[in-house]
């Protein structure tokens, strides 16, 4: 009997060899005359455990991990294939406490079916959203999201449901949908783990978006950094393609969607939605300003949906389920569930999606399991390199777009980074500057110069005596003030914030009284 | 004038308003040409040419030197 | 001439595993392409070649200048006007969009490929004295090509590796959870052609 | 920088119906919707500090100076990015914007020389001025930080350099680069901080695809972008409106003085019909004007064998009054004659013409508009009832398909090519004909759908095939053609035109132009549904140019598009002043407003007016002068800024007639080719020191103000004026205005203008009158000027110049951006850095079989003679067909030319001569001028 074996090719279990280990059991299954079937999967998003393996018995999956090449002859003799007991085993995979204890809506399916199966993905309940909406009309689409509450997951926040209807009510020859898969944010990999993982997911979510749009043609515009998940995109919309799920008549209903990938080249400004176009457009990606909004005049100067990956993922669910139910999960106005991607200094990274209004001590301790070194917790950055740096005093937030405004910060693509107390955060406020001078598109003045002064200026109060210092930090709240009002888009326009939620609560770190940074 | 230069910038006006299908039009419509825009020496001159008979060289097109005649 | 693959075992740094990570990376369908290493000459045909394939895409630059930079390993100056005639744009502006990017190399790069991830996430696993150590053991500095050709350093900034910090990527392949001990078995695995 | 004294309201003017109301700063403004923020305050008189908007290009938002507070909405909009909106309340003055604005000064200025008395621009750049306004005072920011001050300053360009130094990254020259001029030469290198303004692939000015039309100079806010001239002589004091001297788009400047001396030339942003934009010539080939060669004193000789004797103005009047009478009294009344040029002020030309008429008593008078558009006055006047151009040059924003036959606007009308180019990219269509592959026919973002490949004299036929396909597939526009044309005329057309040996497959061999392209060309071109039409001397300088113009004319009837926006029959005139010229009866059997002489009425205003008799017969054309001059019966020519020995065909022919006349007066700014046979030269005065009117291709007429005194003491007009008293004919003037006041009472069409109109509205296009009394922008509204329009049957008839086994190939010429004509003007400034000589251009084909190397010396010979020049080895030409320009006067091309010319105007045939090209040992006679990179290579 051919025993079912899953290990994941995510790129980020693969980076702990995950294809070594696969290939190993290979092996070692034939020499030993064991029939093995090999799946690769997407990762659950339990890294530390990864590589994991799991076997596939007949009313359960059951895991393995970290597996190492060195412990699968180990395996074999502990009759892993038949579930059999073996210090790595986790038991049933679904029912690890990291992973059922979370409620997975948008990666109901990742690092469980074969990313490259289109039956495996129908079977698994896939394009059961895209049914459901082609019996709808576009308004009646639209409307399900809209309802569901359903807001940005790259970072604005923005109401997809309004974005939709904006582009559903402009008429031109042409619109577009987009998806922006250019997830630069440090700490944040959920886009990733979806396209590597469940690609059709996203395809189905941007079809639903073509159609309740009106658009015709769609781009992923995806970050270069990202090279599996074009091979799995491409594979899935060249399987797509040939099952009708994409073309000039999806599932013979007339309708139109042509989908492309288009590989970014190392800007992390392509990730704000206008340079994104830009660079779309064959152009250097420098930000436009709006209004005009994109839903209006995007791409090419026509209607263009433009989400994040997140974003579309959450859309077949929606769609399928009605916004109603999705809006059930979250607190205020922050609807539905949040991937959580927790990174950084800690023992248990991985994936956690949950409803809006966990908190970060819950995430950080009850999952991460406190810091991977062992020393106490410092700072965690939330919401990526844009996002504000809390002291542990603050980890009862709850994670939602409001509260997390109102402590100074932001959800972003919900990355977390945890610190230990090795940080110093003045050098971390710094490298918030020499990121955004990194990255600036340099068409604003506030962000083009700023942000190098923002890293000058730093420097000098690191080092400055008392009697200097006071001015250096006006001239730098000053310029943080400027940054914020007067830059053109966010990165010019949240860098101060890492830099003074640092200085807030850090101010030991510049050299300063404990208690001056306020 | 050089009668050849002369003659060969009849004809060329003449040669466009051939086309019209109707001769005494095309006759009247060179005739008029000449009238408007030739100098009273060139006309002179033309004149005197086209007195000389059809068989004057350099040629001028039978059209044209009936058109010149109307000058007169 | 597959060793630049191989060390995927290495990761888990245990010497034993080095000679069975070699013979099966060797015959990995995930490995990347790295053509470059041996192309030393470019051909002005293959690159008109390219753009004329692609002119007619919304955007075609982009997707132009990625192919030629994965045909090539860089995108030398002088592809700049073969590119711009074809898909009728000025030199200015294909010269524009090439030093946007930080991808695309305007100089040949060295015949192995270091991208070190500096980000916060790496940082925070110990990421900024790996990156030193990396500098100290390539002899080379970020953005730069050793004087021998044999590395090219470059600096990034997330890998979406953030859950394995720190991440490394070694012509193509990426590394989690790396230290410099793990990082230095890895360069030591290179083919010695290619340094 | 813009022009000292213009405003500038920060983003472009927006048109529109529905008028917004809102307030700022507490005042009411209303403006048409769409108009920004920044826009409306400005119209209150509320001045927004601003560093990246400027009216003449798009908002952009990259400063954030102009930062707002919106009533209402969260944060601090920029005002240039936000449009109006009904009941909007704006406050552009707070403590927060001014504490902001003076930060994001203090961030510019941390990367530029704060004290403004190191700016080069006298610390008047808007950059400081900002900084001024804003009351930034000092720098916060530690002097060590990262900087730009130590790039190196690029000084390529021959009149304006790069110093990137004070570079403040707005883009204006890169949008300027792009949106006006549409050529797309600059970009920035790198990015954030690291950023440069990059000429070409961040190269130097020189070696980027730069054209040199000064609009990133223009808008640079900075002392990064500056003239040369500026640098040389400091900033200006003072500015004067004026016009061109150069092409016939006629393109309005502020010439900036400082003393009295020329600072520089600005495009005038409130002018048209350039709206503020310019070319290399335009802007900065000026210098001409003042160059040493300049003729400062009257010169006489017996003979022309003899040296020049300076004398005084009165001698040389004297002199020359008495040549032309004794000449007369000799040979007869029409022995002597007059030739005006289009270079000359309208009111110049109406004096030679009033000259000849008046004084002289004959109609001898002709202009060079003979030598380049007289078909276009010929056929337009016979099918149409005007002969000028139908529309006005904006009107090319609201065309579709866009036809361009015979002209090459990119070199030889460059700003108005910029508009064009910019409604191309707008998305409208382009058909090119023209036997050479233009510029126009592919360039960054400009492609035409069709581009007919044609053999050089045959318009008529492939013009003709269009009219076939329109008629024979359905596609006219019978409603129109009952409407408005004379249909018994359109009728015979009609059956004329389908008729089969008119038909594309038919004329596919003749033409060169496969019959498909033909088709697909006729059918967009009828399609529209704005069609125009832009042509220029490839369409008139044939055998059958009148003929090619009526076809057009039957093109653009039979399609419906004449009588509105976005269509017409357009005629790209060569120089400044062809227009007016012809206007103003330079064309020796009409007078101005173009009335035949023999028409008694007309004549007898002319003879009240001017207190004479006056000869109802038409004069001499100057083709004919020279043949009379050969026959003995025409002795003195009176010559007023034109060339004639040089630009005339069949140099050879020219030259032997004017070595026959007893008395040549050339009337001119430099000495010439011509005044090589002159016994009198008269100094002229450029277009910086006299006042006039010029008239561009569009009918439009604008003022010619005196900048500086005439270097030798007069004006022409006053010059004209002492000679006809000398010559006995009383004409007397105090100024040029009341010339144009004489002109408006003789000629219907100019009725209603008057300097005192011209100073008001700037410009006026005629017919102005009480009918139209602010001019007219779009003739043939509702009908024809001449009621009807015409069809006329335009049988296509092969030129006779043919080519042979002795003369295989066919040259046609042309000109370039840098160059103008012979090259008097700018052969005499820097542009000669762009284009030292003129080329052979020759088909890789043809110089292959002919062993004809690239930059090899080749020897053009035709029936007529032969000339000596470089080979440019070039696929832009087809098999069988050369191409020269005729810039330089060493070169001759004229040599070759023949004597064919248009039946009805004779016009000469300078687009098609037979020749033979070989490589030679031969040299040009002169030597000409090395470029410079092959000057300094020989140093070696």
């Amino acid at each position: 009997m051919t025993v079912r074996v899953y290990i994941p090719r995510d790129s980020g279990a693969r980076s702990l060899g995950a294809d070594t280990v696969a290939r190993a059991i290979e092996l070692e299954a034939k020499k030993r005359g064991e029939q093995v079937s090999l799946v690769r999967t997407g990762s659950r998003g339990l890294y530390w455990l990864e590589p994991m393996v799991e076997v596939e018995l007949s009313d359960r999956r059951v895991a393995y991990g970290p597996v190492n090449v060195t412990d699968i002859p180990a395996l074999f003799d502990a009759d892993f294939l038949n579930g059999g007991n073996h210090r790595l085993a986790l038991g049933r995979a679904d029912e690890i406490p990291y992973l059922k204890s979370q409620e997975r809506l948008t990666f109901s399916r990742v690092g469980i079916v074969d990313p490259y199966s289109l039956p495996d993905y129908i079977s698994h309940g896939g394009y059961r959203g895209l049914e459901r909406a082609l019996a709808l009309s576009p308004e009646q689409i639209v409307e399900e999201v809209v309802v569901s509450g359903l807001r940005g997951r790259g970072g604005a926040g923005f109401p997809a449901g309004i974005k939709w209807r904006t582009t559903l009510q402009t008429s031109a020859s042409q619109k577009y949908i987009v998806a922006n898969a250019d997830e630069g944010d440090s700490g944040t990999f959920a886009d990733r783990m979806i396209m590597e993982g469940d690609p059709f997911l996203l395809i189905e979510g941007m079809t639903i978006a073509a159609i309740a749009t009106g658009a015709t043609e769609g781009f992923i515009y995806l970050r270069s950094e990202y090279p599996d998940a074009l091979h799995t995109l491409q594979a899935a919309i060249n399987a797509a393609v040939s099952a009708g799920y994409l073309g000039d008549n999806i599932l013979g209903t007339g309708r139109r969607f042509l989908l492309e990938v288009r590989m970014g080249a190392g800007a992390y400004i392509c990730g704000e939605e206008t340079a994104m176009l830009e660079s779309l457009e064959g152009k250097r990606g420098m930000v436009r300003f709006k209004p005009p909004v994109p839903a209006i005049a995007g791409l090419f100067g026509r209607p263009t949906v433009i989400n994040n990956v997140v974003t579309l993922a959450s859309v077949p669910l929606i769609v399928e389920r009605g916004g109603a139910f999705y809006k059930e999960y979250g607190v205020g106005r922050s609807r539905g569930t949040i991937p959580i991607q927790l990174a950084g200094n800690v023992k248990r990274p991985g994936l956690i999606e949950k409803p809006f209004g966990i908190t970060l001590r819950e995430i950080i301790y009850d999952y991460g399991g406190g810091t991977a070194s062992g020393r106490p917790l410092r700072a965690v950055q939330v919401g990526g390199p844009l996002g504000a740096y809390f002291p542990e005093s603050l980890l009862d937030q709850p994670i939602d777009y409001e509260a997390l405004a109102a402590q100074g910060g932001l959800v972003g693509h919900g990355g977390i980074v945890v610190f230990d107390e090795s940080v110093n955060l003045a050098r971390q406020a710094r490298y918030a500057m020499e990121f955004c001078a990194l990255e600036s598109c340099g068409k604003c003045t506030p962000c083009r110069i700023g942000s190098t002064r923002g890293m000058e200026i730093i420097d000098e109060i690191v080092v400055a005596r008392d009697g200097e210092k006071a001015s250096r930090l006006e001239l730098l709240r000053d310029l943080c003030d400027t940054m914020s009002a007067g830059s053109l888009c966010a990165l010019g326009g949240l860098t101060p914030l890492p830099v003074m939620s640092a200085l807030r609560h850090f101010p030991q770190d510049f050299g300063l009284p404990p208690s001056s940074g306020g | 004038m050089d009668i050849h230069r002369l003659v060969k910038m009849a004809n060329d006006i003449g040669s466009f308003y051939e086309a019209l299908p109707d001769r005494s039009e095309a006759i009247s419509s060179i005739a008029t040409h000449l009238k408007n825009f030739w100098e009273p020496r060139m006309r002179r001159e033309i004149i005197e040419h086209a007195r000389q008979g059809a068989e004057a060289t350099p040629r001028l097109k039978e059209l044209v030197r009936e058109a010149i005649l109307t000058l007169e | 001439m597959t060793a630049k693959f191989v060390w995927m075992t290495l990761v888990l740094g245990r010497e034993q595993d080095i000679q069975f990570g070699l013979l099966l990376a060797a015959s990995q369908k995930w490995t990347h392409r790295v053509p470059w290493m041996s192309t030393t000459r470019w051909d002005k045909a293959k690159v008109a070649a390219i753009a004329q394939e692609l002119k007619d895409k919304p955007g075609a630059l982009m997707p132009v200048l990625r192919r030629v930079q994965d045909e090539l390993g860089w995108v030398p100056a002088e592809c700049v006007p073969i590119v711009a005639e074809v898909l009728n744009l000025s030199r200015a502006e294909v010269h524009g969009v090439l030093s946007f990017y930080h991808d695309f190399r305007r100089d040949p790069p060295g015949r192995n490929i270091i991208k070190v991830c500096r980000a916060e996430s790496c940082q925070a696993m110990g990421g900024v004295s790996l990156a030193e150590h990396i500098k100290r053991r390539l002899g080379c500095d970020f953005g730069h090509t050793r004087g021998d050709g044999s590395f090219t350093l470059e600096p990034v900034y997330c890998l979406g590796n953030c859950a394995c910090s720190p991440a490394v990527v070694i012509n193509g392949q990426l590394l989690g959870r790396v230290t410099p001990e793990r990082f230095d078995a890895a360069i030591s695995e290179l083919d010695e052609n290619l340094l | 920088m813009l022009a000292i004294d213009d405003k500038d309201l920060g983003t472009p003017e927006r048109k529109s119906d529905k008028l917004i109301s809102l307030e700022v700063d507490g005042r009411t403004v209303e403006v048409p919707e769409g108009t920004s923020v920044m826009r409306a305050a400005a119209l209150a008189d509320i001045w927004i500090p601003k560093l990246c908007a400027s009216d003449l290009l798009e908002a952009f938002g990259s400063c954030r100076l102009c930062l707002v507070e919106i009533e209402g909405r969260n944060g601090l909009p920029a005002s240039c990015t936000t449009l109006a909106e009904p009941g909007m309340r704006v406050r552009t003055q707070s403590q927060r914007l001014t504490k902001l604005r003076r930060n994001v000064m203090e961030l510019y200025m941390s990367d530029h020389p704060l004290d403004p008395f190191e700016c080069k621009a006298g610390g008047k750049c808007e950059l400081h001025k900002m900084a001024q306004a804003v009351g930034l005072d000092h720098v916060r920011y530690s002097s060590s930080g990262r900087n730009h001050l130590t790039l190196p300053v690029d000084n390529s360009n021959p009149y304006f350099t790069f110093d990137p130094t004070r570079c403040i990254l707005c883009s204006r020259c890169i949008r300027a680069c792009d949106e006006r001029q549409g050529t797309y030469a600059l970009t920035i290198d790198g990015r954030g901080f690291n950023s440069v303004i990059s000429p070409g692939q961040h190269q130097h000015y020189s070696e980027s695809e730069c054209v040199s039309c000064g609009a990133c100079v223009q808008l640079c806010p900075t002392d990064a972008l500056m003239e040369k001239s500026v640098l040389e002589t400091g900033p200006a004091e003072r500015a004067v409106i004026t016009t061109c001297g150069y092409c016939g788009v006629g393109c309005s400047f502020k010439a900036e003085l400082r003393g009295d001396q020329v600072v520089r030339m600005v495009p005038n942003k409130n002018g048209l019909p350039n709206f503020g934009h310019s070319c290399v010539k335009g802007r900065f080939a000026w210098g001409y004007a003042t160059h040493p060669d300049r003729v400062r004193t009257p010169m006489i000789r017996k003979r022309i064998s003899d040296p020049w004797q300076e004398v005084s103005w009165e001698e040389a009047l004297r002199y020359a009054a008495s040549e032309l009478k004794r000449v007369q009294a000799k040979y007869g009344r029409g022995s002597i004659g007059g030739i005006t040029s289009s270079r000359c002020t309208n009111e110049e030309a109406y004096l030679v013409q009033k000259l000849v008429r008046a004084g002289f008593g004959n109609n001898n008078v002709d202009t060079c508009a003979r030598v380049c558009h007289s078909p276009t006055g010929y056929g337009l006047k016979a099918a149409l009832g005007t002969p000028a151009g139908t529309q006005d040059f904006d009107s090319v924003r609201a065309s579709d398909v866009i036809m361009v036959i015979g002209a090459n606007p990119t070199e030889g009308h460059p700003v108005f090519a910029s508009i064009m180019k910019r409604r191309l990219r707008e998305g409208a269509h382009l058909i090119v004909v023209d036997p050479r592959r233009i510029e126009l026919v592919r360039m960054p973002h400009v492609e035409a759908d069709y581009f007919l490949q044609l053999k050089p004299g045959t318009n008529v036929a492939l013009l003709n095939a269009m009219s076939h396909v329109v008629v024979t597939e359905g596609l006219a526009k019978e409603d129109f053609i009952r409407e408005r044309c004379d249909v018994r005329e359109y009728e015979m057309w009609r059956e004329f035109i389908v008729q089969k040996r008119n038909s594309p497959e038919s004329v596919e061999q003749t033409t060169g132009v496969p019959a498909e392209s033909i088709r697909g060309a006729a059918r967009l071109y009828a399609k529209g549904p704005n069609s125009a039409i832009y042509y220029g001397l490839g369409v008139t300088e044939h055998s059958q140019g009148t003929t090619a113009v009526l076809a057009m004319v039957n093109l653009a009837m039979v399609t419906g598009n004449l009588g509105r926006a976005g269509v017409g029959i357009n005629p790209l005139r060569g120089q400044n002043n062809v227009q007016g010229s012809n206007d103003v009866g330079s064309f020796p059997h009409e007078y101005t407003g173009y009335r035949h002489v023999s028409d008694p009425q007309v004549r007898a205003a002319f003879e009240r007016e001017w207190g004479v008799k006056l000869d109802p017969e038409p004069g001499l054309r100057i083709p004919n002068m020279f043949d009379a001059a050969l026959d003995g019966s025409f002795k003195g020519l009176y010559v007023e800024g034109e060339d004639i020995a040089q630009s005339d065909p069949n140099s050879q022919h020219v030259a032997e007639a004017l070595a026959a006349m007893e008395i040549v007066i050339v009337h001119d700014i430099f000495l010439n080719e011509t005044s090589k046979y002159a016994h009198v030269f008269l100094p002229g005065s450029s277009f910086l020191e006299k006042d006039g009117t010029f008239t561009n291709a569009e009918r439009r007429i604008s003022r010619v103000r005196k900048v500086l005194p005439p270097l030798a003491g007069m004006e022409d007009w006053e010059v004209t004026c002492a000679l006809a008293r000398a010559f006995g004919y009383p004409m007397n003037y105090s100024h040029p205005s009341e010339i144009m006041d004489e002109l408006a009472r003789l000629t219907p069409i100019f009725a209603g203008v008057s300097y005192g109109k011209l100073e008001r509205l700037g410009s006026v296009q005629w017919p102005c009158n009480d009918d139209a009394p602010d001019g007219t922008a779009v003739m043939h509204v509702g009908q024809f000027v001449r009621g009807k329009g015409r069809f006329m049957l335009t049988e296509y008839i092969p030129t006779e110049e043919r080519t042979s086994p002795r003369y295989p190939l066919i040259l046609t010429t042309g000109r370039v951006l840098t160059q103008y004509n012979v090259g008097t003007q700018t052969r005499r400034t820097k542009n000669v850095t762009w284009y030292a000589e003129d080329r052979l251009e020759i088909h890789p084909h043809d110089a292959e079989q002919r062993g004809i190397r690239d930059n090899d010396w080749v020897e053009v010979s035709s029936r007529a003679g032969s000339i000596v020049l470089r080979a440019e080895i070039t696929d832009r030409m087809q098999p069988g067909v050369v191409y020269t320009t005729f810039h330089y006067p060493e070169t001759g091309a004229n040599v070759v030319t023949t004597e064919n010319s248009d039946w009805a105007t004779n016009c000469p045939e300078y687009k098609v001569t037979a020749v033979q090209v070989l490589p030679t040992t031969r040299r040009p006679e002169r030597r000409v001028p090395e470029p410079a990179h092959h000057a300094e290579m020989s140093h070696q």
